[in-house]
């Protein structure tokens, strides 16, 4: 009994010892997982996660508190990327975050904007230009479309408008799938 | 003459050539079109931008938009008339889309602009003049693609390249155009050569024609005076599709493979087409700019198939009727040749640089066949010029994997539609290759976007944390000033300490005068600064009655001038 | 010698582990998406296999075995399992980034993986000496990863495959391997044992 | 409608979050015992009894553990309880001992009780672990049942053969003779059809996912039917 | 390097902790269970070898008068196998040998075999097998009665021509489309009888082994 | 004026189709079919038609469970292919569900679980016929002497009767009709210790101086129908030239070695489905590599697995599982074997 009780707690002993050492030594600090995570959200930063922008909700799947489909910028394409980083199944938008959408550019009406500044305020990626008292810019290429300063603004000078497709941007359809049934 | 010793492309795929019905004729000039369609865009590169105003007077030849970039080509006005629009009009384009145009209405005169100067002498010029006018004369490659010519006139850091190869395969069915050109007017063809050669200190030409088009080699053969042959060989090259398509001529004529991904160049070729070559000649010799160009109209549904010389800008329904065209809905009209080209939607979009056939093919005889599933058969992969796997290309493109498409490397497709045409079970591969590497195209760029927001979010997450500072720090400071206005004096004032302050208040003074103003005006980037510029520019043209102008707001002064002092 | 090859041809194909014997399914089921997680994750467990397989031979030889202590054979296999895989992960981990993508967040996995106490177990239960217990513990993780490696192929290609909604991913993999497991009863026979 | 905290537990260890169905974990034991339903029975119990206990004595000693030894720690944990629980069967019921016997080493090996520990256990409270663990353990068992009876009477023809080895002599009756003269289908009881069975489950549970998620969706998009008018 | 020391201190001591908790407890368990545990299994192996010798016929303790012999030809392992003596009066009454049947479809099948002193058999079981469930698993007791049709055979009924299946022209009936288990099985109780026949005497002569190893048990796969 | 946009070039094909492509391959099986049927009794014809109209009626009820156009994929002859390979595999004396649920099993998990026609990773006839032979090892390995060896050979109507109605002609058993086949009787006997002249000099009959009489003449007949379909570029010529060579090789190998427990290479080639499997099973299409090295590798592994399982493992023939086995490797060796492109260093 008492050789069972020392044969292995002296083994347990010795494997702290070499855990514990190897713990310390071979400490990693970042997670590249988020790292990994964060390069494959739109970076929209428009919280319809849940999460305060990109970056947290990639820390938030990488400790599994936040499934991989609450993500509507993202879409599917999105999903499937981080199904394959994350070895799981991809699965369908949570609709519960909102629809996926084509992309849109926030425009402001010169016309009617006040120069309150709280749009800026909101844009998370600091692509509205202007002072105080002085009309407002969107910065088009910049801007990611997240919607944030729509809500802000006082005198709803914001539009959202559909992103211009040059002939450049254009793509290729997908093709008809072979399978569809044919009337 | 010696013959010459030739390899075999892999793959391809020997197809009826249907060219004799459109070269019963000799090519006629086709005529003026009441207005005339030049897109700013008719080639690989940025558009150009246009340099006349609606109203403008132009002459035949005249420079209306001017190249932009180094990728870029200019574009002329094909015959004499007055600019009635610069607007979006329907292009020859897969999407069907529109894009902006320079709309001429004739004036019937085709008067060519008096001042264009013929360059005399080629020979007299350097390789950097010759490539110049070349793109002053807004020319691009004729065989289909439409790269600026003058770019691939450049031997690059060699100074010379080995072999200048023009492309008279024509390999495509029903296409007939560099056929009849070279019939007609070897001399052209030749003279254009040379022009190039000299641009590229070429060392020897070979001119490849497939051997469907005896009479255009005997016409090129028999122009090459004794001289030229010495550094000149017209070759014939058996008849298989695509024969024509640069690195299988190459492959075909010399035996080199273009190593993948790469361009003929980096093994010291260039390739050009027969009709750019006749393009250069006019420019140089005639100094006449790209204005026209013979374009094959031909299709069963045609009642006289022909080649015509057509302005650029003619609208298709022009040509077309030209040829007896009885146009029905459910027809298929297409833009190059069956193999390649596209199917346009309507039949007023212009003829453009690249146009070299318009094909009115009558809709298929069946219902079109139902795309079946893949059978892995491997026709596909038997008939593919660049030994490819097409079966596994479309599998992954159909599942959307992009990393794996490209794995099986996506982009050394040429898009020849040696695959398309031979697969049992009608499976549009070509259109499946073209959706994923458009769809890689605009992905990439949509990284490139989020990049650009990750970075400008993780910058205005540093300014905001540093304003929190700076604030805190304020009040703190505020607090130490009351603390010490109400006289508590437990240490003697040092110098060093006052300074200090002082310094800090001074910093404090200027970030709470910035506080009030915007917020987000600091580390600008150029464009950014551009940006702003151009926005304050519209708003001065804009507002008439602003609430706040920029010239009045002493706080707008502020904002401008710290972007200078700032950065 | 031949006793040895035996032994690898029969933990290979006629008793592979995970479709004859049904060990170490969980990680064949779940690791198995994509080709290059699953030549990861093979990789792994063929080192920590055999590593452990020789360990637990050593510890059940010579602590286990002198002091009489065999009821306690099932903890202390898994406890040398665990730190194997534990100290592995960290050593790699930190050593070698790249390496640690690859077969990194698999490590702790095999801990889970019941072929590695599988193995530890029939290495005492057919009393199997030192040299053995390695081939074994080898073959039997050459066995894992070789069908680990063909059905993550497989199941790539299944992936995008018109597999009716129903039995998309899970379900389908399960009748893959099913019929994979069909494919393998043609060994049977090959060696008796 | 929101549940209560051990309403979901019930429906995850049940059905959403399965650990055989969903999370693909414990197929071992899963797949090799389920020729019959008594085998698959006998598994099923044993298993719910060890992740029961394995769940509430990780619960306990969560604060305790650091990352660098937290495996080494479960593991030892489950192999402790495992093993006490194979000795004292072995003493004290041994005629039980017998039947699920064999099964019984298997348990330490089934990732579904590190996995619990792990994902479960080891954040939530004594209370919460031990539902969760009863909860895993019943939903595995239900499954293990499911299977071993669906191959039992496609491969035997019969079902609860042999239940005299579990509930005794008296048990014969249970015995269910489904087809007589049956040929046996073997497929359904060697690996194949393990996997075949396994793969088939989970489509049906997929079919019944979408019906429950159809109706939830229809039940909030129809406002309320009023009756037709008169 | 503090922090190290402090670090694999804490590990060590916690995971020694909880080893020297687990095995306590473990070791508790066990000393408690053990004599209960080997007094089951001594009851198990002797209602298995009670169903072939039973009790009524032999006065002495089966599970304990027991030797180990080895015999790879005749019984099927290179490992010492138990022979159970069954006595009456201290005269032999019967053998019951654990063999093994090598090549059976799935591997071995092991049995018990026993014979009683006049090279009669007393009864055959499989304890364990592999063979497939519904074709060679017949040879399990529980699934048929098969195994019964050995009893009252001996190396003489029928003779060595006999002791093959019928397929093989011999006595013995095979399954439907398995011949391979039974064929496996017939073989190696005639192995077994002739072991027994060869060394009968010697057999029961021998002094009796102190500890019992227990081939009869089902082990774990 | 607008037009009709088919979007992507090409704008004409060569018009091939599949269902031709399926079509050529059941004429292919003609010859070999009635050298069949010659030999060994209608029985084929039975399983046949009991296929065929399983595979039809299975396909068509998939089709509709998954909502899929059903008269394109019904007509494109690939289940009527794979009804009549499997019929060809199955003894020609069986009970009608045998069949019936090999056709089954193949069309419903083998094929239309995986998305149907060019999805399913395994060769649904042979899914279905080794589901059969593990299922029911006795059926599955009661063959019917040769027309020439016995007078018992039962008539067509007997077949049906046995086929429909389990009920055996009048003063037959079950054993007394069937037997197994030569390669059967080979492997077991030798496995028994005998030698293979032995077993020749005890059977008369049941083997020519090739292989198995009857079947013999069956495999070279799958074999001329099989090169007609390379010719016709149906098949690809690496996966048969591929397998045939290395079992060819593996049998000289040991034939050499010893002459007495390995049969000959003609032997190898010519009996069992060493024929029909290398022209029609392996290559299908579907399931085999399709990368020219690929299919090379393929064809060798199913050769290899062959002689393999068909010397030293459980099974009388190992076409069926040798296809299968290497089915499981396709994948990994399409993805592994990708050629050269065009432009790339030859390495
Ligand atoms: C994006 C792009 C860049 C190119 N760059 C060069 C170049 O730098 N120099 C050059 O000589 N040709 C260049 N080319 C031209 C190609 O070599 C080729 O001649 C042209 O794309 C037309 O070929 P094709 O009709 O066979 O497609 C370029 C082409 C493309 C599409
Ligand atoms: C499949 C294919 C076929 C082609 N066929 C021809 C052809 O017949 N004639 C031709 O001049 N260019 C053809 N091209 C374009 C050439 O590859 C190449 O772009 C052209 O010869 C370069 O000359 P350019 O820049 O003067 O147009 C083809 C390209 C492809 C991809
Ligand atoms: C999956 C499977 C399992 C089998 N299991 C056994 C078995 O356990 N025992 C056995 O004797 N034969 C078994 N067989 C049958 C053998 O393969 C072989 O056909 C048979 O034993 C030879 O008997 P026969 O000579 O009566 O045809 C099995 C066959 C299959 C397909
Ligand atoms: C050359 C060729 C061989 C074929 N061989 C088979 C076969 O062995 N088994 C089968 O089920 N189908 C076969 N088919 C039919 C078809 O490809 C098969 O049903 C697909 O696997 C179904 O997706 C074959 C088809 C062709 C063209
Ligand atoms: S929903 Fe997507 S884009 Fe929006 S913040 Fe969250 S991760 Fe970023
Ligand atoms: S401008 Fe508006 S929509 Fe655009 S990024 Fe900023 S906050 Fe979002
Ligand atoms: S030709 Fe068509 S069916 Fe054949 S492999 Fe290529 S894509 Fe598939
Ligand atoms: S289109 Fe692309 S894949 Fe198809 S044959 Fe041509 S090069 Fe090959
Ligand atoms: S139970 Fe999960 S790996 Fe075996």
């Amino acid at each position: 009994m008492l050789s069972a009780i020392i044969a292995l707690s002296a083994l347990a002993i010795v494997f702290g010892l070499v855990l514990g050492f190897a713990a310390v030594r071979f400490r990693v600090e970042e997670d590249p997982v988020v790292d990994q995570i964060d390069k494959i959200l739109p970076q929209t930063q428009c919280g319809q996660c849940t999460y305060p922008g990109c970056r947290p909700y990639a820390e938030a799947i990488a400790k599994g508190e936040a499934d991989i489909n609450q993500c509507p910028p993202g879409g599917e394409a999105v999903i499937q990327s981080l199904a394959d980083l994350l070895g799981r199944d991809a699965k369908p938008l949570n609709e519960d975050h909102g629809e996926h959408k084509d992309k849109l550019v926030a425009v402001i009406d010169e016309q009617v904007c006040i120069g309150c500044t709280l749009c800026i305020q909101a844009c998370p990626v600091d692509c509205i230009l202007g002072a105080a008292k002085q009309m407002h810019t969107v910065i088009e290429d910049e801007c990611t479309g997240c919607e944030l300063c729509v809500p802000p603004c006082p005198v709803d000078c914001i539009d959202m408008v559909p992103v211009k497709k040059e002939l450049s941007d254009w793509t290729w359809p997908f093709p008809e799938t072979p399978q569809e049934k044919k009337p | 003459m010696t013959t010459h010793k030739l390899w075999r492309f892999p793959g391809g795929l020997v197809l009826d050539g249907h060219k004799d019905m459109s070269m019963q004729d000799a090519v006629m000039i086709a005529d003026l079109p009441p207005q005339l369609v030049l897109p700013l865009q008719q080639h690989i590169g940025e558009p150009a931008v246009a340099v006349v105003k609606p109203g403008d007077r132009v002459l035949k030849g005249q420079l209306i938009a001017r190249a932009q970039d180094y990728v870029s080509a200019s574009v002329h006005a094909s015959s004499s008339g007055q600019v009635i629009a610069i607007e979006e009009r329907p292009i020859p384009h897969p999407s069907g889309q529109n894009a902006t145009c320079i709309v001429i209405e004739t004036d019937g005169e085709d008067r060519w602009d008096p001042d264009k100067t013929p360059s005399g002498d080629y020979q007299t010029l350097d390789a950097s003049e010759l490539r110049n006018i070349i793109r002053d004369a807004g020319i691009v490659g004729l065989g289909g693609a439409g790269f600026p010519s003058f770019i691939k006139l450049n031997p690059g850091a060699g100074g010379s390249i080995d072999l200048l190869i023009l492309n008279g395969a024509e390999c495509e069915p029903y296409i007939s155009c560099d056929a009849m050109l070279m019939q007609e007017r070897p001399r052209e063809v030749i003279d254009g050569l040379k022009i190039m050669r000299h641009a590229l200190q070429a060392k020897y030409c070979l001119i490849g024609v497939e051997d469907n088009k005896p009479d255009a080699i005997v016409a090129l053969r028999g122009a090459l005076s004794a001289d030229e042959t010495k550094f000149i060989d017209v070759v014939t090259v058996p008849t298989r599709y695509p024969a024509g398509g640069e690195k299988q001529l190459i492959k075909v004529l010399t035996g080199k493979e273009v190593p993948s991904q790469r361009l003929p160049l980096d093994i010291g070729i260039v390739c050009h087409n027969v009709a750019t070559a006749a393009a250069v000649h006019h420019a140089v010799t005639l100094g006449e700019p790209l204005v026209s160009r013979v374009v094959t109209i031909t299709g069963e549904n045609l009642e006289q198939p022909r080649n015509l010389e057509v302005r650029i800008g003619t609208p298709f329904s022009s040509v077309l009727q030209q040829c007896g065209w009885h146009p029905k809905s459910n027809d298929q009209l297409v833009m190059g040749g069956p193999m390649m080209g596209f199917a346009v939607t309507s039949d007023a979009i212009p003829v453009v640089k690249t146009t070299n056939c318009i094909l009115a093919l009558p809709a298929p005889q069946r219902p079109s066949p139902v795309a079946m599933p893949c059978i892995r058969c491997g026709e596909c992969a038997r008939v593919c010029p660049a030994l490819l796997l097409p079966q596994q290309l479309y599998w992954y493109s159909w599942s959307k994997d992009l990393d794996k498409v490209q794995d099986h490397k996506l982009f050394d497709c040429i898009e020849c539609g040696c695959c398309a045409y031979v697969c049992p079970s009608n499976i549009p591969l070509v259109q499946y290759f073209r959706f994923a590497k458009t769809e890689i195209w605009s992905q990439e760029k949509e990284k490139r976007k989020s990049d650009l927001a990750r970075q400008r979010h993780e910058f205005r997450l540093e300014r905001l944390e540093k304003e929190k500072q700076d604030k805190e720090e304020r009040q703190r400071l505020k607090k130490e000033k009351l603390r010490k206005a109400r006289g508590e004096k437990s240490e003697t004032p040092d110098p060093k300490k006052a300074a200090i302050q002082a310094a800090l208040d001074r910093v404090k003074a200027r970030k709470e005068q910035q506080d009030s103003g915007a917020r987000n005006v600091e580390h600008l980037t150029d464009a950014q600064r551009k940006a702003i510029a151009e926005v304050d520019e519209r708003r001065k043209h804009l507002k008439t009655d602003p609430p706040a102008t920029p010239s009045t707001d002493p706080q707008a002064e502020s904002v401008t001038e710290k972007k200078t002092d700032e950065i | 010698m031949k006793e040895l090859a035996l032994i690898l041809v029969s933990t290979i194909l006629v008793n592979n582990f995970v479709l004859v014997k049904f060990l170490g399914l969980c990680p064949f089921m779940g690791v198995s998406r994509k080709l290059e997680t699953a030549t990861g994750m093979a990789l792994a467990t063929t080192f920590v296999l055999t590593l452990s397989s020789v360990c637990s031979y050593l510890v059940n030889e010579y602590l286990l075995a002198p002091l009489g202590l065999e009821y306690l054979r099932t903890i202390t296999f898994i406890l040398v399992i665990a730190v194997v895989v534990q100290f592995t992960e960290m050593v790699v981990r930190k050593s070698s980034p790249l390496l640690y993508q690859v077969l990194g967040i698999f490590l702790p996995l095999i801990t889970t993986n019941c072929a590695v106490l599988g193995v530890a177990l029939l290495n005492v239960q057919t009393q199997h000496g030192f040299l053995e217990s390695a081939v074994y513990g080898f073959g039997a993780a050459v066995g894992f990863s070789f069908v680990l490696i063909l059905f993550s192929a497989m199941r790539e290609r299944i992936a995008v495959a018109d597999v009716p909604v129903p039995f998309k991913g899970a379900s389908i993999a399960l009748i893959t391997a099913g019929l994979m497991s069909m494919a393998f009863m043609g060994f049977s026979g090959l060696v008796k044992g | 409608m929101p549940r209560s905290e051990t309403g979901q537990i019930v429906h995850d260890g049940m059905w959403g979050n399965n650990p055989a169905l969903v999370q693909l974990l414990g197929l071992c034991p899963l797949l090799a015992v389920t020729n019959t339903v008594v085998n698959a029975l006998g598994l099923g119990l044993a298993t719910t009894i060890t992740l029961i206990a394995s769940n509430s004595i990780v619960s306990l000693i969560r604060q305790w553990v650091r990352p660098e030894i937290r495996i080494p720690v479960f593991v030892m944990i489950i192999a402790s309880v495992v093993t006490i629980i194979e000795m004292t069967m072995n003493a004290w019921f041994h005629e039980l001992y017998l039947i699920l016997g064999i099964f019984i080493p298997l348990i330490v090996t089934n990732c579904t009780i590190i996995a619990r520990a792990e994902a479960y256990a080891s954040r939530n409270h004594v209370g919460l672990a031990f539902a969760d663990g009863l909860f895993m353990g019943l939903g595995f068992t239900a499954v293990l049942l499911v299977l071993g009876a669906m191959r039992e009477a496609i491969g035997f023809g019969t079902l609860f053969a042999q239940a005299n080895l579990m509930f005794g002599e008296q048990a014969h009756w249970l015995t269910i003779t489904l087809v007589e003269d049956y040929r046996g289908f073997l497929l359904a009881i060697l690996p194949p059809g393990a996997f075949i069975g396994l793969g088939l489950l989970i489509a049906v549970k997929n079919v019944i996912d979408k019906r429950l998620e159809e109706k939830r969706k229809t039940v909030v998009a129809v406002p309320v039917v009023d009756a037709p008018a008169t | 390097m503090a922090g190290i020391g402090r670090n694999m201190a804490i590990s060590a001591v916690l995971l020694g902790l909880f080893a020297m908790v687990g095995t306590t407890l473990l070791a508790l368990t066990h000393e408690r269970t053990a004599p209960r545990i080997a007094a089951n299994q001594r009851a198990t192996v002797l209602r298995n070898l009670h169903v072939l010798v039973p009790p009524d016929e032999h006065d002495n303790d089966l599970f304990s008068d027991v030797i180990h012999v080895t015999d790879e030809r005749h019984l099927g392992s290179e490992n010492p196998l138990p022979v159970y003596r069954a006595r009456r009066n201290d005269k032999p009454v019967a053998a019951i040998v654990a063999s093994i049947a090598p090549d059976g479809y799935n591997g071995r099948i092991y049995l018990l075999v026993a014979i009683r002193y006049d090279g009669s058999l007393a009864g055959v079981r499989v304890t364990r097998h592999l063979e497939t469930p519904g074709l060679g698993d017949a040879v399990d007791e529980r699934k048929s009665d098969w195994i019964k049709g050995f009893t009252g055979r001996s190396l003489q009924n029928p003779n060595s021509k006999g002791w093959k299946v019928k397929r093989d022209g011999g006595e013995f009936d095979q399954f439907t489309g398995a011949t391979i288990t039974p064929r496996a099985v017939v073989k190696a109780v005639h192995n077994t009888l002739l072991y027994f026949q060869r060394h009968r005497d010697e057999l029961f002569a021998k002094p009796a082994t102190t500890t019992a190893a227990d081939t009869t048990q089902t082990e774990n796969r | 004026m607008k037009f009709k946009n088919t979007l992507s070039s090409p704008h004409i094909t060569a018009s091939p189709s599949l269902t031709r492509t399926m079509l050529w391959v059941v004429v292919a099986l003609v010859p070999g079919s009635a050298f069949y049927v010659a030999f060994f009794g209608t029985g084929l014809l039975i399983n046949m038609a009991l296929a065929t109209l399983t595979a039809l009626a299975s396909e068509a009820l998939m089709l509709r469970l998954r909502r899929r156009a059903v008269l394109p994929f019904i007509t494109d002859g690939s289940a009527l292919v794979t009804a009549l390979l499997l019929a060809l595999a199955l003894p020609p004396f069986a009970p009608w569900w045998l069949p019936v649920l090999g056709t089954l099993f193949a069309i419903v998990v083998a094929k239309h679980l995986y998305g149907g026609l060019g999805y399913n990773p395994f060769n649904p006839a042979m899914v279905g016929y080794a589901m059969l032979l593990i299922a029911f090892p006795r059926e599955m390995t009661a063959w019917l002497p040769p027309t020439s060896l016995g007078a018992t050979t039962p008539e067509f109507l007997d077949l049906l009767n046995y086929s429909l109605f389990s009920i055996l002609p009048a003063d037959s058993t079950y054993d007394s009709i069937s037997m197994a086949t030569p390669m059967d009787t080979v492997k077991t006997r030798v496995g028994l210790g005998e030698t293979i002249s032995d077993i020749h000099l005890s059977s008369p009959g049941l083997f020519s101086t090739v292989s198995g009489t009857g079947w013999d003449r069956v495999n070279l007949m799958f074999l001329l129908g099989g090169m007609w379909l390379i010719y016709k570029r149906v098949v690809a010529w690496q996966i048969p030239f591929a397998m045939l060579s290395t079992l060819a090789l593996m049998a000289t190998v040991f034939w050499l070695i010893d002459s007495e427990q390995f049969s000959s290479p003609w032997f190898h080639l010519f009996s069992g489905a060493a024929m029909l499997g290398a022209f029609f099973i392996a290559s299908d299409p579907v399931t085999a590599a399709t990368t020219p090295r690929g299919r090379l590798i393929y064809g060798a592994g199913i050769g290899a697995l062959t002689y393999i399982i068909r010397n030293w493992g459980g099974y009388p023939d190992g076409v069926a599982f040798a296809v299968l086995l290497m089915n499981m490797a396709v994948p990994t060796i399409d993805y592994y074997t990708q050629p050269r492109v065009f432009g790339e260093e030859r390495n």
